[in-house]
């Protein structure tokens, strides 16, 4: 049996925890791993595929087979390395994988049948009949498949993002990394140091030798203000120019972590040089069955002993081609253990009182729930022997997984008897102490597979054995990447790190291929798998994008509006008053009072931008597809933007306060594309125009004030003359309210109506709506929303983001006389190319007494519902409050030909065929005589 | 990745949107017999070498800076940075 | 060799003795009557219809790595014919029609899963045009389904529908979608390939074009000259470094695509769900594994890998959207190379060079298309005339302002 | 007759650990100013009459208002700024006073709360020095006003989202302080 035979390095302090509904004892430090083994738990699990019994093979984070379920419900983290894992009063660990019990699993039939299983099976069967891989053969398959389980509910945690900055990065905090990270200090280097245990000091705190050394660089570490110490830190990946991603544990090894502590927290750590100094784990030898529970690593079986103060075993074997293995035959005796060595060299160093095989190999284990013996082959001969632990020293694996993130390919090394870092590693690191092959170079036999029926386990979760290998190979599946595709090698959560090398190795015995020219193995980030909630950090909820909220919100909250999403903004959609049972009863309501009265909108989310400097007019000319540089001071003028390939980017509209300034409007939606566009005009194709622009968006609330009675309120309101004859159609100014704030006035008009935009400074947004509202009570000013906004633009005829979808030109949209051909603009050449210059599509208008769907497409009456017959599509509908009728625009081909023709407007989705006139998109006011009363 | 912008020194790629290649400085000329061809190749031709590459970054989240990047595709590796408008088109 | 189950049983009891390779390794003949530069999905699939639906014989596929190598063994799997534009519908839903018998028609289980792929929606203006693509699929004989909140969420209760920051107006649905076990798809036309006598030739890189008079004649590999009347190229990815080679421009740039899968789990999701509100899309593997995704980098690259900010950007949407994916682990990254084409969609047409054909651009939907582009391209390669529902992926589609511009972006690749 | 009345960016927008404050600037006046092609040198001069230096572009100037480089050639001034009248002829300027919504950021913690929100190396925030960059996706000023006192400028129309930003860094600080 397994039992804690000394504290360790870990002391005494009891914890209690529980596993599969048990209760045990560990000691603090311990981690789950070590409390279970020394409470004799050496069956933790089951393997993906076959489901066969396993145990921990390993000490730290590249263990593949010791994966738990931590916690339940909004904290349940499954597929946790019970190795990695520290212990906390309280914690609650279950197995996965297995039904109903771990000691008994119906799937464990799989190991049984695991002849017919064998890698790639799926792909030459489940074929027949058809319908069945949906119905029948996946639902199994995906049930029978996975690890762990997502408890489906929210993730009560809350997670954590920084960026940090140094001179040099450490990666490791073993022996080798400790003394890089003095040796930059001391040059007066900003350093951090990053190792993924509780406790800097790396292996050397899992052998027997006293650590006075490590302890003594660690004081001298923590002493120094140009040091960073942080441990529980993985460094994940090695990015681009000198960027790593590390992840930091705060809480769970904590019994009762801060309400607010984050869980996790990832940063990003910009340094110019980096050291790996991440050291390097143990290797496997494939021997049929060994996987059984108790066959580990030597160097885990040491590393429990010394640190963790547990022998695994009354009888422990150790199975090695490596000097490595002596160490932990020594500890293992010192310790009281009966020890048998079987080594597969012919000669080393004996120890005093351990039975020792040389020349020899471990064959085969027996044990179904927990190792009881093993067969040994010495000399053609073979026999069993009793022992309940196996550590097996198959050779070391450098760490040199971040070595590869930037496409460096490790290089096979002989005397190290594993893959180092290749030459092409990341710009500014380099590599140090195991991590490259130091302290490895020992005596060194290359053995691979010594199994004798090849159900030897490579990649032991995966259940990949060297039978499987083989197969590939004999199916034509040769190079490493298709080997690793077919029988899913190293695709497991250790991500390779015990299988890769191993596969190759049996591979290369194969094939009497050298290892070198077999293939190398590579890594891809993360180092260590990393929780998807701490990659999303703070961005959870509503804070996953910022929110923008309008000068006018509080007001709007306050009237109860309903309110809208577009793009970050928050915008009132409308106000329902008391006893509107239905939406379209307010917005109905709003619209009407537009068209009859005034409304009043915050349109403070079109993108403003103010455009100034001797060469402005020039500038607009050149960016707008109109004309620019005839518009006099104190006018308006309307702004069609093209994207250079002359397709229409943007529409607005641009005021001329005087001679050298204007102001810029933009949609919403493209209020930051035509920033960065006018500025790519100015700074790439026009760098010598005097041209100065800055947003101003948020600096103006701005106020749609429409309807036929907007006059007679804003001269309430404004410190000047507006009447028609003073402030006509499309004219501007900027102007003082009564009370003396500043302002802007234009009078401009989306609706149709004679209306007017007044903006004032964003701060006293809010106290305009609602002056705006009182004051004009007996005029019947009303608030409106986005909805109404809508309804108004329709029955007008107005293009806006539905029509302006990225495919349609200034022809399509009836404005192609609008593109100057007498002078350069962005996209005015290749506006003119023939399929867009000739294109017969339009914006036309619909009427129907039965609602029209946005998204129906036209259909002449009498012919199919196929692509072929359309000709064209509602962009956008809504009912006319105005008409009495449900309304629509829409793009047509040969519009000219079917004005005034019923068409049907179909939309199969929603099962709806409405017949409805085509009409001229402008329902109201055609000729444009109310804007210019 | 980090830009070593002119002005502001090492800044994260993040801060910056990308547009391409920084061909598209030399705007061809509108009224120019073949300017059809010219803007077509303009607006859609790309060399797309696999390597050595010069393209356009905004500095969008810093100073507004219209930047020409050298950078090699292959590596990602920078070699050069200028503002655009100090770049002769 | 066929494959069924009960070649498997029979096999398992002679310890799988009987097994032969899945192809064959020939050595390169001097000379083809087609040669196929790419052995990729689309490669391998165009040199399978050749000589399955067009009865031609003398076919070589040069692969400079191994089979499958591409961005057909580096994708998220997902199948769909989701499109809207009539240059592009036609030919993603034959695409759909060919995944569907794609099995039998190989004897390989390639995992053809129609689990359903599910758009969300998160605006007014987003519902709009999915119910203008959703007509456009259904006009153009696909299926889909408009779903209200209600009915995404019967589908999926654990998505964030109550403290959504974009909250989940609904979704459009199509049940005939879903996923493609992706080395599966490489494997089986390379094997059914090779079994009408197709030549597979691995560890052969094209280094150049052999133009004689003006006409192609052939290619200048690793492996030397090999000869053909007619080439095509299928090598997305490195579209414009080949074709430089012949002085061709393409309307292309190369980016980078990420995608992520994670630790192993139960099931969880059954099918596939993209969020219409941030860059993320998400499946399940058969194996357990969420394969998850979003944005391309942005930036050109040749690289073979991505930088943190879109695994963060990624990571994001998945938790503004199932926050319950909190504890789940990312495992594994990798990156692909991408023919971001300039209107964000491919080409299959001839080139200036008589003899030499193009197939590519495909952004990052290579995958789902790569029946039908291999089709589309066998039709084109045998024929000399283009498929009609490939019609319109023409080279030159551009200076006549035929664009095929699902999103609208125009000539911004890293924005399609 | 009327009188309009101003609103905060934000309403309760302060916050108090044991570690750092976190407090809204009441509404300031904000200029934008862009000397004409050519004008620079003579605005300059302008400046340095009255005693300031027009700051570079990772600099600062603190007082007597604060000035921070806005883009190439064009500068933010906020607070009391002098009288520009006789360059009027040389400059644009562009009223930019509610564009912005600020915090101060004080006390022992403030390095820890800004390693948490700002990818740029603490020194381009150190005293008289200040940065342009993003918080989380929002385009913000980090300006170093003293030592473990900053301002931190952002888009007024999010003043919600920057201020629950800074307050949850702030709280992730104190309580893994506590841990």
């Amino acid at each position: 049996m397994s039992r804690r035979v000394s504290p360790g390095r870990i002391g005494k302090k009891p914890v209690n925890f529980s596993f599969d509904g048990r209760s045990f004892q560990g000691y603090a430090g311990d981690t789950l791993a070590s409390a279970l083994l020394a409470n004799d738990q050496m069956l933790l699990g089951r393997s993906f595929k076959y489901h066969r019994p396993r145990g921990l093979i390993t000490l730290g984070s590249e263990e593949p087979n010791a994966l738990v379920t931590i916690g339940s419900g909004a904290r349940q983290t499954p597929n946790t390395r019970a190795t990695t894992q520290e212990l906390y009063e309280g914690l609650s660990a279950s197995s996965q994988n297995r039904y109903p019990s771990l000691k008994f699993d119906l799937l464990s039939v799989n190991d049984r049948l695991s002849r017919f299983l064998t890698a790639g099976f799926y792909y030459k069967t489940f074929m027949w009949p058809r319908s069945f891989w949906e119905s029948v053969y996946e639902p199994l398959i995906r049930r029978a498949a996975g690890l762990g389980k997502l408890s489906e509910v929210e993730d009560a945690d809350q997670y954590d993002k920084g960026f940090l900055h140094c001179d040099c990065l450490v990666i490791g905090g073993g022996i080798a990394g400790l003394e890089a990270a003095l040796e930059a200090a001391h040059q007066g280097k900003a350093v951090i140091l990053c190792d993924e245990n509780p406790r800097l000091g790396g292996m050397e705190l899992f052998d027997s030798a006293p650590i006075d050394s490590v302890e003594g660089l660690i004081k001298e570490l923590q002493s120094l203000s140009n040091v960073r110490l942080m441990s529980r830190t993985t460094v994940q990946g090695a990015f681009d120019h000198g960027v790593y991603s590390a992840l930091t544990q705060n809480t769970d090894h904590l019994a009762q972590p801060h309400k607010a502590a984050p869980r996790q927290t990832l940063w990003r750590i910009y340094s110019s040089e980096a050291v790996l100094a991440s050291g390097a784990h143990e290797r496997m030898i494939a021997f049929d069955n060994n996987d059984r529970p108790g066959v580990m690593l030597s160097s885990a079986l040491r590393g429990y002993l010394n640190y963790f103060g547990v022998l695994a075993g009354d009888t422990c074997a150790v199975f090695g081609c490596h000097d490595d293995a002596r160490k932990t035959v020594v500890d293992l005796h010192a310790a009281g253990a009966k020890v048998i060595w079987i080594d597969t060299r012919s000669a080393h160093e004996p120890v005093d009182g351990v039975q020792c095989f040389t020349d020899a190999r471990v064959v085969d284990t027996r044990g179904r729930h927990r190792l009881k013996g093993i067969e040994i082959e010495q000399g053609g001969e073979r026999f069993w022997l009793p022992c309940d632990a196996l550590g097996v020293a198959g050779g070391w694996n450098p760490r040199v997984q971040l070595t590869c993130h930037q496409g460096g390919r490790p290089r096979w090394s002989n005397d190290v008897g594993g893959f180092i870092s290749g030459t092409d590693l990341p710009p500014g690191m380099r590599v140090v102490g195991a991590a490259a092959g130091e302290y490895l170079r020992g005596n060194w036999s290359p053995v691979w597979d010594v199994s004798k029926r090849g159900s030897a386990f490579v990649d032991p979760q995966n259940d990949v054995t060297v039978k499987d290998i083989k197969l590939a190979h004999q199916e034509g599946f040769i190079s490493v990447e298709h080997l690793k595709r077919y029988t899913t090698l190293g695709m497991a959560t250790d991500q390779g790190k015990n299988a890769n090398t191993l596969g190759i190795g049996v591979l290369s015995q194969h094939t009497g291929n050298a290892i070198e020219s077999v293939g190398t193995t590579l890594f891809r980030p993360p180092y260590t798998p990393v929780a998807i909630g701490a990659l999303a950090g703070r961005a959870r909820g509503k804070a996953f994008k910022p929110t923008r909220l309008t000068p006018s919100h509080e007001f709007a909250t306050r009237q109860g509006a309903s309110f809208v999403t577009v793009g970050n903004w928050l915008r009132a959609a409308y106000f329902p008053q008391a006893g509107e049972t239905h939406w379209r009863e307010s917005v109905d309501r709003e619209a009407l009072a537009v068209r009859n009265a005034v409304g009043v909108c915050d349109v403070t989310t079109l993108g403003k931008i103010d455009v100034q400097g001797r060469d402005a007019a020039q500038f607009l000319n050149l960016v707008y597809a109109n004309g620019f540089l005839k518009l006099p001071v104190g006018k308006t003028r309307y702004g069609l933007m093209l994207r250079e390939d002359g397709i229409v980017f943007d529409d607005g509209t641009a005021a001329r306060l005087s001679e050298n300034h204007f102001v810029v409007t933009t949609t919403t939606a493209n209020a930051v594309p035509v920033y960065r566009h006018m500025e790519f005009v100015h700074q790439c194709l026009a760098p010598n125009l005097d041209v100065h622009l800055i947003s101003t968006t948020e600096s103006w609330a701005q106020f749609a004030v429409a309807g036929p009675r907007s006059r007679e309120l804003l001269q309430r309101i404004v410190d000047l003359e507006i009447s028609n004859e003073a402030f006509g159609f499309m004219a501007c100014a900027e102007t003082r309210l009564l009370d003396g704030t500043p302002a802007r006035l234009f009078r401009i008009s989306f609706s149709g109506e004679l209306a007017y935009e007044l903006a004032v400074p964003a701060r006293f947004g809010n106290s305009l709506m609602q002056t705006l509202l009182e004051v004009g009570a007996d005029l019947g000013a009303t608030p409106y929303g986005t909805e109404a906004l809508g309804v108004l633009r329709i029955e007008k005829g107005h293009a806006a983001g539905n029509e302006l979808d990225g495919r349609t030109t200034a022809v399509n949209l009836g404005l192609g006389q609008m593109v100057a051909q007498t002078k350069d603009s962005i996209g005015r050449v290749l506006a003119n190319r023939d399929l867009l210059a000739n294109s017969t599509l339009r914006l036309v208008g619909f009427r129907s007494d039965q609602q029209i769907l946005t998204g129906s497409w036209l259909i002449p009456p009498g012919r199919s519902s196929e692509q072929d017959n359309t000709l064209g599509w509602v962009s956008s509908a809504c009912y006319s409050p105005n008409l009495g009728c449900y309304i629509a625009i829409g793009f047509i081909s040969d519009a000219d030909q079917y004005l005034g023709a019923q068409l049907r407007a179909v939309s199969l989705l929603d099962k709806v065929d409405v017949g409805v006139s085509v009409v001229s998109p402008h329902f109201i006011d055609p000729e444009g005589e109310r804007l210019r009363v | 990745m980090l830009i070593n912008h002119p002005l502001l020194g090492l800044r994260d790629a993040q801060e910056f949107v990308y547009k391409g290649d920084a061909s598209l400085l030399q705007r061809p000329q509108y009224d120019s017999d073949n300017a059809l061809d010219a803007f077509t190749n303009y607006a859609y031709l790309r060399s797309n070498p696999a390597g050595l590459h010069q393209e356009l970054w905004y500095h969008e989240q810093g100073d507004r800076s219209w930047l020409v990047v050298t950078r090699n595709t292959l590596t990602h590796e920078i070699v050069n940075v200028e503002l655009a408008s100090e770049v002769d088109a | 060799m066929d494959y069924s189950i009960f070649r498997v049983v029979k096999e398992a009891l002679r310890n799988h003795k009987g097994w032969g390779p899945a192809w064959r390794n020939p050595q390169p003949k001097p000379s083809y009557d087609i040669l196929i530069v790419g052995g990729g999905g689309h490669g391998l699939a165009t040199a399978f219809y050749l000589a399955s639906r067009y009865g031609l014989r003398n076919i070589g596929v040069l692969e400079k790595g191994w089979l499958g190598g591409g961005n057909v063994g580096r994708n998220t799997t997902i199948v769909r014919s989701n499109y809207m534009l009539p240059g592009n519908e036609p030919f993603y839903e034959l695409s759909m029609k060919l995944w569907e018998g794609l099995e039998q028609e190989l004897n390989y289980n390639a995992m053809v899963s129609q689990r359903g792929v599910l758009n969300l929606c998160h605006s007014d203006a987003q519902r709009d045009a999915f119910r203008r693509r959703g007509n456009a699929m259904l006009l153009q004989g696909a299926d889909a389904e408009l779903l209200n909140a209600d009915g995404v969420r019967e589908l999926y209760p654990y998505l964030n529908f109550d403290d959504a920051r974009f909250p989940i107006l609904g979704g459009l649905l199509q049940r005939r979608g879903g996923t493609v076990r992706h080395d599966a798809v490489a494997w089986g036309y390379a094997r059914a390939a090779d079994r009408l006598g197709v030549d597979l030739i691995q560890n052969c890189e094209v280094l150049d074009f052999r133009i004689e008079n003006g006409v192609v004649s052939g290619v200048e590999t690793s492996r030397g000259f090999i000869g053909a009347t007619k080439v095509g190229v299928a090598v997305a990815g490195s579209s414009s470094r080949l074709m430089s080679k012949v002085g061709i421009d393409l309307p292309i740039e190369s980016h980078v695509l990420q995608a992520f899968v994670s630790e192993g789990l139960k099931p969880l999701i059954p099918g596939v769900i993209t969020f219409g509100a941030g860059h993320f899309y998400i499946s399940q593997s058969d194996k357990g594994g969420l394969v998850f995704g979003g944005d391309i980098d942005g930036y050109n690259s040749y690289a073979s890998r991505g930088n943190l900010p879109v695994v963060e950007d990624v990571c994001e949407g998945a938790m503004g959207l199932m926050p319950m994916l909190g504890r789940a682990r990312l495992l594994r990254s990798w990156g692909g190379i991408m023919d971001m084409s300039m209107d964000g969609s491919p080409f299959i047409d001839r080139t200036a060079i008589p003899g030499l054909f193009f197939n590519g651009g495909w952004c990052y939907g290579g995958f789902k298309a790569t029946p039908a582009s291999g089709l589309c391209f066998a039709h084109l390669l045998a024929t000399g005339s283009s498929h009609e529902v490939a019609a319109q992926m023409r080279l030159d589609r551009f200076v006549r302002g035929a664009m095929i511009d699902e999103k609208g972006q125009g000539a911004q690749p890293n924005l399609h | 007759m009327f009188k309009l009345t101003e609103s905060p960016a934000l309403y309760n927008g302060d916050f108090h650990s044991p570690l750092c404050r976190l407090t809204l600037l009441p509404n300031l006046a904000r200029l934008s100013l862009a000397p004409m092609n050519g004008e620079l040198g003579r605005t300059r001069e302008f400046f340095q009459k009255v005693g300031i230096e027009l700051p570079g572009p990772t600099d600062a100037v603190l007082s007597p208002c604060l000035i921070l480089p806005l883009g190439r050639g064009q500068w933010l001034l906020q607070g009391e700024w002098p009288d520009l009248e006789p360059i009027n002829e040389l400059i644009c300027t562009t009223d930019q006073s509610d564009a912005w919504c600020g915090f101060q950021l004080a006390g022992s913690g403030g390095p820890a709360v800004l390693e948490r929100l700002v990818a740029a190396a603490p020194q381009s925030y150190s005293c008289g020095r200040a940065v342009r960059t993003q918080i989380e996706h929002l385009g913000c000023w980090v300006v170093g006003l003293d030592n473990n006192e900053w301002q931190i400028l952002g888009p007024r129309s999010s003043a919600e989202s920057l201020f629950v930003a800074l307050k949850h860094a702030a709280l992730a600080v104190d309580a893994l302080l506590q841990n």
